[in-house]
C-alpha cells in the first residue's frame, strides 16, 4: 500500500485560509450577514494561519538548533519546506493580508454582496502565494504563482466601477499569463536539463555534477527569471505595473503589490541562491543588469508622474531593482527584510491613496494630495514617514533595509551595483519629495477629510512600523538571518 | 550622558507634539523652555571636559552586533565645541520665530528634531550611526525651509534636500566598503571610527573612498562648485532655518572632512591638499566676490558663507597645528556670526517683508540698536581682531602660510573681500537719509531680541579676545588628529621657525 | 608702576564701554568729560610709567596679560619701552587735548555720547597698537583703529559721502593690512613666534637679506595703507567727511602714523634690507611732493591740511627709510601737535562759518577769531619749517639725515627740499585765505571766536608746536637718548656732525620755507580776481592739482568699475547660468529622462508584452551568452 | 519506422495550426487552428508514451477549453473577419526583429555551440516507468505530488469564485 | 528508429514561440489568450519529451498539474473578456490604453 506523505503542520496555515475562505462563501450564501461577520471569519482564518506559521517558526528554529531533525522541516514527499525562510515569508504574508483587508476594508465594504467573493479570493490568493514561499518543487511553485496571480486578476477588475479597472483587470491578466507561461517553460527546460523539479535536488544535482554545455538550463534559468522578474515587477518587465496599480481599486492595490513581491522575491531567492546558487556566476550579471536597469528606470519614470498610484508603481519597480541588489548580494535575510517592510510600507501608501481619492476610483492625481498637511494632518504625516521610508532615508526601516541590501551586493563584489544603486536612491527621494511638497508645502485649502478608521490603523501600525524597525532593526533583522532557506 | 544630549531635544519636540494644536501660544514658549535643557547640559558637557586628546564621555552599546554598528557616542576637542554652538542657536532659532503664525507646533518639532539630528552627527563615532543622523537632519530642515520658508521655497528644499543626498550617498557606498574592508582584514563588520582607522588601505582604494566621503562633505560645506544650493536654500528658508544652517549645517561638512576623511584616510588626505585648497581658495575669493553684487541681503550672507567656510576647508588641508585649531574654532565662530547676521536679517524682513537692499536705506536713524548689532556682527564677519572672525581666519591663514603660502596668501585676499560685500551693503543699508516712507519708522529692536542677539555678541567678544576658552580644548583633539595624519602618510610637517624647510630661497639666492 | 600699564589702554577702553552702555543716561557735557578723564587718566599713568625712562638706563618690559592664540605664538602683551612710552604719550596726549576740543565742537549732536565712546575706542585701540608686545597684537590695534575710523568717518551718516568715505577709508585699508598679514605670515613662518622679543633678537642671525626684504616691502603695504602713503593714500581726504576733531585725532596725529610707528619697530627686520629702506624711503618722498602739489590747489579748508598730512607722512616715512628712526619719530611727534592744532584750528573756523569749510568763502576772520588765528599762525610756521618752532627741528633732522645717507637718497633730499617750499606755499596761502583780505563769506554767517573749552586746547597745542621741537636739537638730544633702548639693535642715521653742515642744511631748509611762505603771502594778499588770476597762470597744471590728479576717477575706472562688472559677471552670468545652471540642468536631465522614457508606456498592452518578450530575449541571450 | 514519419507529420500539423491561430483572421478559424494543434500534439504524446496525458488533453482542451472558447467568440460576436493593419506603429517590424533575433540564436546555438538540449538521464534504467497509463500516473500524483494535486482545489475554487465575481454586473454598481 | 527527444523539444520550442509572437500581433483578447494555449502547450510537450528522455514519470504528472492551471486560467481569463465586453463591446485590446505613461 502506497500512502502519500502527510504533514498537516505544513499546511495548516494554508489550510487555514482556504477553509476560511470556503466559509466565507457559504456564510454569505446561507445567512447573507453584515461584513463585521464576514470580517470576523476572515480573521478568525487569519489567526490561526498565523498561530500555526508562529508554531511553524518554533519548530524550524528548533530544528536549526538541532533540538530536532532538519528532514523534519521537508515535508510532502519533499513538495514543501517549513524553513524559517518559508516560514518567515508566510509570516510577512499573512500580515500583510490582514493589514491589505484592514486597508481595504471599506471597498469591501462597498461592493454588497460579492464582497464574500472579495474576502474568498483574498485568502486564496494568500494561500497561494503561500505556498509559492514553501514550495521546494518548481511545479509547486508555479501552481502557487497561478493560484496567487489568478486571484489577483479577479480582484483587480473586481469593482469595475470605472473603464480602466476592466482595461487593469485584463491588461494584468494578459501579460501575467504569458509571464506564467514563460516561467514555466523555463521550469520545464531546467526539468528538461537536470531531470528535476525539486529545488534542493537541483541544488545537489549542480554540486554533484559539472554540467558543461548546460544549454537549456541557462535558456531555463532566463525565463525563470523573467517570469519572477514580471510579478515583482523588475523593469523590464513591469509594463503592467504602472497601469494596474492605477486601474484597479485602491482598496487592492496596496495588498495586491506587496504580496505579489513578498512571494516573487521569495521565490526569486529560493531559487537563484539556494537552487541555482552554483551557477551563480552565469545569472548573477543578469539580475544586477534587472536590478540596475529597474532601479534608474522605475525611478526616473517615477519622477514625472502626475498621478500618484502611477508613480508609487513606477516606484515599486525601482524597489524591486533595490531589492534585487540583495538577491545579487546572495543573502536571503537581506531580501526579506526588504520585501517585508516594504509590503507594509505599501499597503499602508495604498490605504492613503483610497482615502483620499476613494477606495474604489481609480484616478489619483497629485493635485488632490495638496495641502493634505492641513486637511488631514494625521494622514499627511503617516504618509510622510511611509514615503520617506520607502525612499530609504535613515531613522526608518526602509534605511536599514536598503543598507542591508547595498551590504550584501558589496560584498558579493557588485560595487558597480551599489554605486548605482545609492545614486539611483538619490533619484527616489526626488520622487517621493514630490507627494511630501504637494502635501505640506502647498497653502490649497480644502475640506478636512474623513478618514476611515481602518485606514486610520493600518497607516499607524505601517507608520510605526516603519519608524521602530528603523531605529531598533535588530529584532526583524535578526529574525530575517535566522529565517535563513534550507 | 551624550546620548541624553541627543534624546532631550527628541523628548522636547515629543512633548511638544502632545500640546493641543490650539494651544498655539504655548509651543514656541515650551520649545525653548525644553531647548534649554540640552543647552544646559552641553554647558555640563564643555565645564567637565578634560582637555586632553581622545574622546571622553565614551558611551558604546551595541545596536546591532552581526553588523558591527554600535551606538557608539564620545566627544572631542573638536566635537565639543560644536555640540555647545548647537545647544545655543536652537533655543535662540526658536526665539527668533515669534513672528512664524501658521503651524507653530510643527515648526517647534522640526527645529528640535533637527537639533537632535545634528548633536547625534557631532557626537557620533560609528560611521553608521554618523551616517543615519547625517542624512536624518535633511528632513526637519526640508520641512522648515519648505513650509515656512518665502516665495520659491520648494524650490529650494527640494534642491537642498536632493543635493545634499546626493552627496551623500557615495558616502554610503564609501562606509558600506569600509566595514567590508574591516570584516576583510580583521574578520568581522565594523563601523566604530576606531576600528576603521586601523585599516591598511590600497592607496588607490584609499583615495577613491576618500573622494566619495569628500564629495559628500564638500556639498555640505558647500565647497566650490557644489555650492549652488546654499544661496537659494538660505534665501528662501525662515530665519531660524538660516540660522541653523549657517550655523550648523554647514559646519557638518567641515566636521565630517576633519574626522573622517583625515583620519581614515590621511596618505589620500596628504595627496588631495593641493586639490582641496585650490577649491577652498577659490571659494573664498568666488564667494566673496560673488556676494558684493548680490541684490538680497540673505543671499549676499549666503555667499559670504561659501567665502567663509573656504578658510576652514583650507585650515583643515593645511596640515599645521595652528591651521587646524583655527580650523576648528572658525568653525564655531562662522556659526556665531553668520548666524547672528541671518538672525539680524530675520528681523529686518519682519518690519519690511523683503530683502532686497534696494529697498533699504537710511535706516540706521530708526534702528540704531539694529544697526550696531549688525554692524558689530558684519566686523565680526569681516575678520576684525578683537573679535571671533579674526582668530580663526587668522590662525588658519598664518597656520596655512607654511605649507600652502601660495593659497595662504591668495586667502588672505579674501579679508578684503568681505571688508567690501559686507561694508558697502551696510552702506546701502543703513546710512543716508531714509527716503523711503516706510524705512523711516521702523520699530528698533525689542527687548527679545535684543535678549537673542546679546549672547552671541557676547561670544563674539570672549572667543576674539579670549579665544583659550574653546582652544584649550580644542588644542589637543587637532594635534591628534595631525599627529594620526603625519603618523600614517610620513608627511613632513614644517616646523615655523626652520626656516629651510618652508622658505624656498628666492631669486636673490641668499 | 610698570606693571599697571595696563590701564592706559584700559582706561578708555572702559571708558567707552561705560559710554556704550551707559552714556544716553548722562547729560551732554558730562559724556565728554568723563571722556576726557579717562584718556586723561591713560596719560597719567604713562608718563609715570615713562618716568624710568626719563632718568635714562631702562630697557623696557614686556608685561604679559593673557594667552591669545597660542598655536601661533600670539599672547596678549605689553611691551613698555620708551618708543611705544613715547607714542603712548603723543596719544594720549593729543589725544586729551582734542576729546576736551571735541566737548565744545560737538555741542548739539544727537548722538554726543556716541562719538565720544568712539573716540575712546579709538584711543584705546591706538594705545593697543603702540604698547602691543607682538605683531599679532599690534595686527589688533592696527585694525581696530581702522574700525574707529570708519565708525568716526561715518558718524553722521545720513551724509551719503560721509559713509561713502567711512567704508573707503576702511577697504583701501584692508587693502594695505593684507600686505601686512601676509607680511605676519611670513614673520611667523620665519622665527615661529610673532612676539617682538624673539623676532628681533633673533632676525640678525635668521633672516636672510631676501626674506627681509620680502618681510619689509609687506610691511610697507601695511603702512602705506594705514598712513596714507602713495598709492593707497586716498582714502585720507575724503576721510575729512568726519567731524573734525576726528580728523585732528585720528587723521592727522595718531592713526595715520602707525605706519611709521610700525616701521620703526619692524626696524630690526629693515636693518637687514637696503631695498626695502629704498624703497620705503622713496614711497615717502613721492609721497611728500605728490601731496603737496595737491594740497597747494585746494579750495577745502579740511583737504589742504589732509594733503598736508599725506605729506608729512611721507617726510616721516622718508626718515624712517633712511633709517633716521629718531628723526621720524620726533617729526610724528611735532606733527601731531602742529596737525592736530591746525585741524582743531580749522574745526574751529568751521564752527564759526557754520560748517562752511571753503576757504575761497571766508577771509579777514583775523579780527573775529584771534585766539583761533594766532595759534593756526604758529601752527602754520611750525610746519613750514620756520625756526625755532617745533617744525623746523624736526624736518630739518629729516633731510639733514637723508642728506647725509647720500647716494639716491641725495635725489630724495632734493625732493624733500622741494616740498618743504610748497608746504610752506600752501600753509601761508591756506592762512591768508582763511584769516586776512577782505571777507567773503555767504549772507547770514556771523563768525565768532569759539568758546573756551576750544580754544584752551588750541593754546596748549600752540605752546607745544612751539617749543615741542627744543627736545631733539643739535644741541641737545633729549629725545634721541630717551629713545635709544629702543633702537639699540639698529644702527640710526643721523644728520652730518659739524655746524658749519647743519647750518648750510638748515639754511636751505628754512630758505625753501621763507620763500615759500613769502611767495603763498604775496600771491594771496591781494583782491580775490587777482590771486584767482595767479591760480589760472599755472593752467591746466592748477587744475590737475585741484582735481588731486584725478587719481580717484582713475580709480575707480580701472581698478573699481572692472572689478564691480567682473563681479558681476560671476554673480550673474557664471554663477547663476552655469554652475547652478549645470546642477539645474543635470536635475532637468533625469526629467527629460523620464519624460522620454514615459512614451514607451504606450498604454497598449501588446506593446508591452513586445517589451516584455524583447526583455526576455535579452536575458535569455545574456545568459546563454555568458555560459557559452 | 512510424513515429519518424508520425512524428514528422504531426508536428507539420501542429505547426501549421498554431501558424494558423496566429494568421486567421476569422477568431473561429483561429480556433480551428487551435484545435489542430491541440490533437496534433496529442499524438505527439502518444508517440512519447504519454497516452493519459494524450487523452485528457483531447477531453479537457479539445473537448471542454475549445468550446468555451468557441462559445465565447459566439456570445461575443466577434465571429468575423478582422482587419489585417496594424495599428500599432512599429509593432509588426518590432517583432519580425526580435524573431530574427530569436532565428539568429536558434542558428548560433545549433551550429556555432554544442548545446545541450537533455544532458543526463537520471531516472531509473527501466523504460517502462515512464509509460503513462492511468496507474502508472495515479500513483506519483496520489502520493508525492498529493499536495500539488490538493493545490489545484484552490485554483479551480478561484476559477468558479472568480468568474461569478466578475461576471456578476451591474450597470452601475453603486 | 526513435526520434530523439531534443526533436520534440525543437517542435515545442516554435510552438511556443509562435504562440509569443502571435500574442503580439494579434489584437483581439480571445486570440492572444489562444496563443497563450499554445505555449502552455509547448510547454507541456517539453515536459513530456524531456520525461521521457529522463526515463523520469515526473513530467507527465506536472502536464497534468499545467493543464488544470490552463484550465482555471481560461475560466478567469474568458470571464474578464466578457465582463469587458459588456461594457465595451469590443474584444480589441487596442482599445484599451487608456492607463499609459
Amino acid at each position: 500500500m502506497i500512502t502519500p506523505e502527510i504533514s498537516w503542520l505544513a499546511i495548516l496555515p494554508e489550510l487555514g485560509l482556504a477553509l476560511g475562505a470556503a466559509a466565507v462563501l457559504l456564510v454569505e450564501v446561507q445567512w447573507k450577514p453584515r461584513a463585521q461577520v464576514l470580517g470576523m471569519v476572515v480573521a478568525g482564518a487569519l489567526t490561526i494561519a498565523l498561530a500555526f506559521t508562529v508554531v511553524q517558526w518554533i519548530r524550524a528554529q528548533d530544528a536549526v538548533a538541532g533540538a530536532g531533525q532538519l528532514g523534519d522541516l521537508v515535508a510532502f514527499s519533499r513538495m514543501i519546506l517549513m524553513d524559517g525562510f518559508a516560514v518567515f515569508g508566510r509570516f510577512a504574508l499573512l500580515v500583510t493580508t490582514a493589514i491589505g483587508i484592514t486597508a481595504g476594508w471599506r471597498l469591501i465594504e462597498g461592493l454588497g454582496r460579492r464582497r464574500a467573493e472579495a474576502l474568498a479570493l483574498i485568502l486564496l490568493a494568500s494561500a497561494g502565494f503561500s505556498i509559492m514561499v514553501s514550495a521546494n518543487n518548481l511545479v509547486m511553485v508555479f501552481l502557487g504563482l497561478e493560484v496567487g496571480s489568478i486571484a489577483l486578476y479577479v480582484l483587480a477588475g473586481m469593482t469595475r466601477s470605472s473603464s480602466t479597472s476592466d482595461e487593469a483587470a485584463l491588461k494584468y491578466f494578459l501579460l501575467g499569463s504569458f509571464a506564467s507561461a514563460i516561467f514555466i517553460y523555463g521550469v520545464a527546460l531546467i526539468y528538461a536539463g537536470t531531470g528535476q523539479f525539486e529545488i534542493l535536488a537541483i541544488r545537489s544535482f549542480f554540486s554533484a555534477f559539472i554540467v558543461t554545455s548546460p544549454g537549456v538550463i541557462l535558456i531555463g534559468i532566463a525565463l525563470m527569471i523573467v517570469g519572477l522578474g514580471f510579478k515583482v515587477s523588475a523593469a523590464p518587465f513591469h509594463a503592467w505595473a504602472p497601469d494596474v496599480y492605477q486601474g484597479a481599486p485602491a482598496g487592492f492595490v496596496g495588498y495586491m503589490a506587496a504580496v505579489a513581491k513578498i512571494a516573487g522575491f521569495a521565490a526569486i531567492a529560493r531559487i537563484l541562491i539556494t537552487g541555482l546558487g552554483d551557477l551563480e556566476v552565469n545569472w548573477l550579471p543578469v539580475v544586477a543588469g534587472i536590478s540596475a536597469l529597474s532601479m534608474v528606470g522605475g525611478s526616473l519614470l517615477a519622477l514625472v508622474q502626475a498621478d500618484i498610484r502611477r508613480m508609487l508603481a513606477y516606484s515599486s519597480v525601482a524597489t524591486a531593482g533595490f531589492v534585487m541588489t540583495g538577491v545579487v548580494g546572495g543573502a536571503t535575510s537581506g531580501v526579506l527584510f526588504y520585501v517585508a517592510v516594504y509590503a507594509l510600507q505599501l499597503v499602508g501608501s495604498f490605504a492613503v491613496v483610497a482615502a483620499v481619492s476613494g477606495p474604489a476610483n481609480s484616478a489619483s492625481s497629485m493635485d488632490e494630495y495638496q495641502g493634505l498637511a492641513t486637511r488631514s494632518p494625521g494622514l499627511a504625516a503617516g504618509f510622510t514617514i511611509l514615503l520617506l521610508g520607502m525612499a530609504g532615508l535613515p531613522l526608518t526601516s526602509g534605511f536599514v533595509a536598503k543598507f542591508g541590501v547595498f551590504s550584501d551586493a558589496w560584498s558579493a563584489g557588485y560595487q558597480w551595483l551599489v554605486i548605482v544603486a545609492v545614486l539611483a536612491s538619490v533619484l527616489a527621494f526626488a520622487v517621493y519629495l514630490r507627494v511630501v511638497v504637494n502635501m505640506y508645502m502647498s497653502d490649497a485649502e480644502g475640506p478636512t477629510l474623513e478618514v476611515p478608521d481602518t485606514a486610520r490603523w493600518v497607516l499607524m501600525i505601517a507608520a510605526a512600523a516603519t519608524i521602530i524597525w528603523g531605529i531598533l532593526p535588530g529584532s526583524l533583522l535578526d529574525l530575517a538571518s535566522s529565517a535563513f532557506p534550507l | 550622558m551624550l546620548t541624553w544630549l541627543i534624546l532631550l531635544p527628541v523628548l522636547a519636540a515629543i512633548i511638544v507634539s502632545l500640546v493641543p494644536s490650539r494651544r498655539s501660544e504655548l509651543h514656541l514658549s515650551l520649545g525653548i523652555a525644553l531647548a534649554v535643557l540640552p543647552l544646559a547640559l552641553a554647558g555640563y558637557v564643555f565645564w567637565a571636559f578634560e582637555p586632553v586628546s581622545g574622546y571622553q564621555f565614551i558611551e558604546d552599546v551595541t545596536w546591532y552586533a552581526p553588523w558591527g554598528i554600535g551606538w557608539t557616542l564620545g566627544i572631542d576637542g573638536i566635537s565639543l565645541p560644536m555640540v555647545v554652538l548647537t545647544t545655543l542657536l536652537v533655543p535662540i532659532a526658536l526665539g527668533a520665530s515669534t513672528s512664524i503664525e501658521k503651524r507653530r507646533k510643527e515648526f517647534v518639532v522640526y527645529t528640535l528634531l533637527l537639533e537632535a539630528g545634528m548633536i547625534g552627527v557631532f557626537l557620533a563615532l560609528d560611521l553608521f550611526i554618523f551616517f543615519v543622523f547625517f542624512e536624518a537632519i535633511l528632513i526637519p530642515m526640508y520641512f522648515i525651509i519648505g513650509i515656512w520658508g518665502s516665495d520659491r521655497r520648494v524650490y529650494a528644499a527640494v534642491k537642498f534636500f536632493i543635493y545634499t543626498a546626493f552627496g551623500s550617498a557615495l558616502m554610503l557606498a564609501g562606509i558600506i566598503a569600509l566595514a567590508f574592508t574591516h570584516a576583510e582584514q580583521f574578520g568581522s563588520l565594523s563601523f566604530a571610527l576606531s576600528d576603521l582607522m586601523r585599516l591598511d588601505l590600497p592607496i588607490g582604494a584609499e583615495r577613491w573612498l576618500f573622494a566619495a566621503f569628500a564629495l559628500a562633505f564638500a556639498i555640505k560645506v558647500p565647497l566650490f562648485p557644489v555650492h549652488t544650493w546654499l544661496p537659494d536654500a538660505h534665501t528662501e528658508a525662515p530665519t531660524a532655518g538660516s540660522v541653523l544652517l549657517a550655523g550648523v549645517l554647514l559646519k557638518l561638512g567641515t566636521y565630517g572632512l576633519l574626522r573622517f576623511n583625515l583620519s581614515l584616510f590621511p596618505e589620500a588626505s596628504v595627496d588631495a591638499v593641493w586639490i582641496m585648497g585650490i577649491l577652498a581658495v577659490v571659494g573664498i575669493v568666488y564667494g566673496a566676490v560673488v556676494a558684493i553684487v548680490q541684490p538680497d541681503l540673505k543671499r549676499l550672507v549666503a555667499y559670504s558663507s561659501v567665502s567663509h567656510l573656504g578658510f576652514i576647508v583650507l585650515g583643515t588641508f593645511a596640515f599645521t597645528s595652528g591651521a587646524m585649531q583655527g580650523a576648528v574654532i572658525q568653525n564655531v565662530n562662522h556659526g556665531i556670526t553668520t548666524g547672528a547676521l541671518f538672525l539680524l536679517v530675520g528681523m529686518l524682513y519682519e518690519r519690511r517683508h523683503t530683502k532686497l537692499i534696494s529697498e533699504f536705506g537710511g535706516i540706521q536713524k530708526s534702528m540704531p540698536v539694529f544697526a550696531g548689532f549688525f554692524l558689530f556682527m558684519a566686523f565680526a564677519s569681516i575678520g576684525l581682531p578683537g573679535l571671533n572672525g579674526f582668530v580663526g581666519e587668522f590662525l588658519v591663514l598664518i597656520g596655512a602660510y607654511a605649507t600652502l603660502p601660495v593659497l595662504a596668501v591668495i586667502a588672505a585676499s579674501g579679508v578684503v573681500l568681505a571688508a567690501i560685500y559686507l561694508l558697502w551693503a551696510y552702506e546701502r543699508v543703513f546710512t543716508g537719509v531714509p527716503e523711503k516712507p516706510e524705512n523711516q519708522n521702523l520699530a528698533d529692536l525689542s527687548t527679545r531680541e535684543v535678549a537673542l542677539l546679546a549672547p552671541l555678541a557676547a561670544l563674539v567678544l570672549v572667543i576674539g579676545l579670549y579665544p583659550n576658552v574653546l582652544l584649550d580644548k580644542i588644542a589637543p583633539s587637532a594635534e591628534a588628529v595631525l599627529d594620526h595624519v603625519v603618523e600614517a602618510s610620513g608627511l613632513v610637517i614644517p616646523e615655523p621657525g626652520r626656516l629651510a624647510d618652508v622658505f624656498v630661497t628666492d631669486g636673490e639666492g641668499e | 608702576m610698570t606693571e599697571l600699564v595696563w590701564l592706559v589702554i584700559a582706561l578708555p577702553l572702559a571708558g567707552a564701554g561705560f559710554l556704550h552702555f551707559a552714556g544716553k543716561y548722562l547729560r551732554e557735557p558730562l559724556a565728554g568729560w568723563l571722556a576726557s578723564a579717562a584718556i586723561g587718566g591713560s596719560f597719567v599713568v604713562a608718563a609715570v610709567a615713562a618716568v624710568p625712562f626719563i632718568q635714562g638706563g631702562e630697557h623696557g618690559t614686556a608685561v604679559s596679560l593673557w594667552d591669545w592664540m597660542p598655536a601661533i605664538g600670539a599672547s596678549m602683551e605689553i611691551l613698555w619701552d620708551p618708543l611705544s612710552a613715547l607714542m603712548a604719550l603723543v596719544v594720549t596726549g593729543v589725544g586729551s587735548l582734542i576729546h576736551i576740543f571735541a566737548i565744545g565742537y560737538m555741542h548739539g549732536d544727537e548722538r554726543f555720547h556716541r562719538f565720544f565712546t568712539y573716540l575712546n575706542l579709538f584711543a584705546a585701540s591706538m594705545l593697543t597698537l603702540v604698547l602691543a608686545g607682538n605683531y599679532a597684537m599690534l595686527f589688533l590695534g592696527w585694525e581696530l583703529v581702522g574700525l574707529c575710523s570708519y565708525l568716526l568717518i561715518g558718524f553722521w551718516f545720513t551724509r551719503p559721502t560721509a559713509a561713502a568715505a567711512a567704508k573707503k577709508a576702511f577697504i583701501v585699508n584692508r587693502i594695505g593690512d593684507l600686505g601686512l598679514m601676509v607680511g605676519l605670515m611670513l614673520v611667523f613662518t620665519t622665527f615661529g613666534t610673532l612676539s617682538y622679543t624673539g623676532i628681533f633678537e633673533r632676525a640678525g642671525d635668521e633672516l636672510t637679506s631676501g626674506l627681509a626684504t620680502a618681510i619689509g616691502l609687506l610691511f610697507l603695504v601695511g603702512a602705506a595703507g594705514k598712513s596714507a602713503q602713495v598709492p593707497l593714500y586716498v582714502w585720507l581726504p575724503d576721510a575729512m567727511e568726519g567731524p573734525t576733531p576726528v580728523s585732528a585725532l585720528i587723521h592727522a596725529a595718531t592713526m595715520v602714523t602707525a605706519g611709521v610707528y610700525l616701521v620703526a619697530r619692524s626696524a630690526s627686520i629693515f636693518e637687514l634690507s637696503t631695498v626695502a629702506q629704498v624703497t620705503v624711503a622713496t614711497v615717502g618722498a613721492a609721497t611728500a611732493i605728490w601731496a603737496a602739489s595737491i594740497a597747494l590747489a585746494q579750495r577745502d579748508i579740511k583737504r589742504v591740511l589732509a594733503y598736508s598730512t599725506v605729506s608729512q607722512l611721507g617726510y616721516m616715512f622718508l626718515a624712517v627709510g633712511a633709517t633716521a628712526y629718531v628723526a621720524g619719530i620726533f617729526h610724528l611727534m611735532t606733527h601731531a601737535f602742529f596737525k592736530a592744532l591746525l585741524f582743531l584750528g580749522a574745526g574751529s573756523v568751521i564752527h564759526a562759518m557754520n560748517d562752511e569749510q571753503d576757504m575761497y568763502k571766508m577771509g579777514g576772520l583775523l579780527k573775529k577769531m584771534p585766539v583761533t588765528a594766532v595759534t593756526m599762525g604758529i601752527a602754520t610756521l611750525a610746519i613750514a619749517g620756520i625756526p625755532p618752532l617745533a617744525g623746523f627741528w624736526s624736518k630739518d633732522e629729516i633731510l639733514g639725515s637723508a642728506f647725509e645717507r647720500g647716494g639716491w637718497f641725495s635725489v630724495l633730499w632734493i625732493v624733500g627740499l622741494v616740498t618743504a617750499l610748497l608746504t610752506a606755499f600752501y600753509m601761508t596761502r591756506q592762512w591768508v585765505l582763511v584769516f586776512l583780505g577782505q571777507p567773503r563769506w555767504d549772507e547770514g554767517i556771523e563768525p565768532h571766536e569759539s568758546p573756551r573749552v576750544m580754544t584752551a586746547p588750541l593754546v596748549i597745542l600752540a605752546v607745544l608746536s612751539v617749543f615741542g621741537g627744543l627736545i631733539n636739537t643739535p644741541l641737545r638730544l633729549t629725545l634721541e637718548h630717551f629713545l635709544e633702548p629702543a633702537f639699540e639693535l639698529v644702527k640710526l642715521q643721523h644728520p652730518p656732525e659739524g655746524v658749519g653742515m647743519f647750518i648750510l642744511l638748515a639754511g636751505l631748509s628754512v630758505l625753501a620755507g621763507l620763500a615759500g611762505a613769502a611767495a603763498a603771502y604775496l600771491a594771496y594778499n591781494r583782491s580775490s580776481d587777482e590771486w584767482r588770476g595767479f591760480e589760472g597762470g599755472f593752467e591746466p597744471l592748477w587744475g590737475a592739482w585741484e582735481k588731486a590728479y584725478g587719481v580717484d576717477d582713475i580709480y575707480g575706472r580701472v581698478i573699481v568699475a572692472p572689478g564691480k562688472r567682473a563681479a558681476e559677471a560671476a554673480a550673474f552670468q557664471f554663477d547663476i547660468p552655469i554652475i547652478d545652471g549645470a546642477v539645474n540642468g543635470l536635475g532637468r536631465v533625469f526629467r527629460d529622462l523620464g519624460e522620454w522614457a514615459r512614451p514607451i508606456q504606450t498604454g497598449y498592452v501588446r506593446n508591452y508584452g513586445a517589451l516584455f518578450l524583447a526583455g526576455t530575449i535579452v536575458v535569455v541571450i545574456w545568459l546563454v551568452a555568458g555560459g557559452a | 519506422m512510424v513515429e519518424p514519419i508520425l512524428f514528422v507529420l504531426m508536428s507539420m500539423a501542429a505547426l501549421a495550426g498554431a501558424v494558423t491561430v496566429v494568421a486567421a483572421r476569422n477568431p473561429v478559424y483561429s480556433a480551428m487552428g487551435l484545435l489542430g494543434t491541440l490533437f496534433s500534439v496529442a499524438v505527439l504524446y502518444v508517440l512519447q508514451l504519454a497516452h493519459l496525458v494524450a487523452a485528457v488533453q483531447v477531453i479537457v482542451y479539445a473537448g471542454a477549453v475549445l468550446t468555451l472558447f468557441l462559445f465565447v467568440i459566439m456570445l461575443i460576436g466577434v465571429d468575423k473577419e478582422e482587419h489585417w493593419e496594424e495599428p500599432l506603429r512599429y509593432q509588426r517590424s518590432f517583432v519580425a526583429g526580435m524573431a530574427g533575433v530569436v532565428v539568429l540564436m536558434a542558428a548560433g546555438l545549433t551550429f556555432f555551440t554544442d548545446f545541450d538540449w537533455v544532458p543526463a538521464a537520471v531516472g531509473g534504467t527501466d523504460p517502462s516507468r515512464t509509460i503513462g497509463t492511468v496507474q502508472a500516473i495515479a500513483e506519483p500524483m496520489f502520493t508525492d505530488w498529493v499536495l500539488a494535486f490538493e493545490a489545484t482545489a484552490l485554483l479551480l475554487t478561484i476559477a468558479a469564485a472568480g468568474a461569478i465575481a466578475l461576471a456578476h454586473y451591474r450597470r452601475r454598481p453603486h | 528508429m526513435i526520434v530523439g527527444a531534443e526533436w520534440y523539444m525543437t517542435v515545442a520550442a516554435a510552438l511556443f514561440l509562435i504562440g509569443a509572437f502571435g500574442l503580439l500581433l494579434r489584437r483581439n483578447a480571445l486570440i492572444m489568450f489562444m496563443c497563450i494555449e499554445l505555449m502552455l502547450n509547448a510547454v507541456n510537450l517539453t515536459l513530456i519529451a524531456a520525461g521521457r528522455a529522463l526515463n523520469d514519470l515526473g513530467g507527465q504528472v506536472a502536464v497534468f498539474f499545467i493543464l488544470v492551471v490552463a484550465a482555471a486560467e481560461v475560466v478567469v481569463g474568458l470571464a474578464i473578456i466578457v465582463a469587458i465586453f459588456r461594457r465595451r463591446t469590443t474584444a480589441s485590446v487596442d482599445e484599451l490604453s487608456e492607463l499609459r505613461g
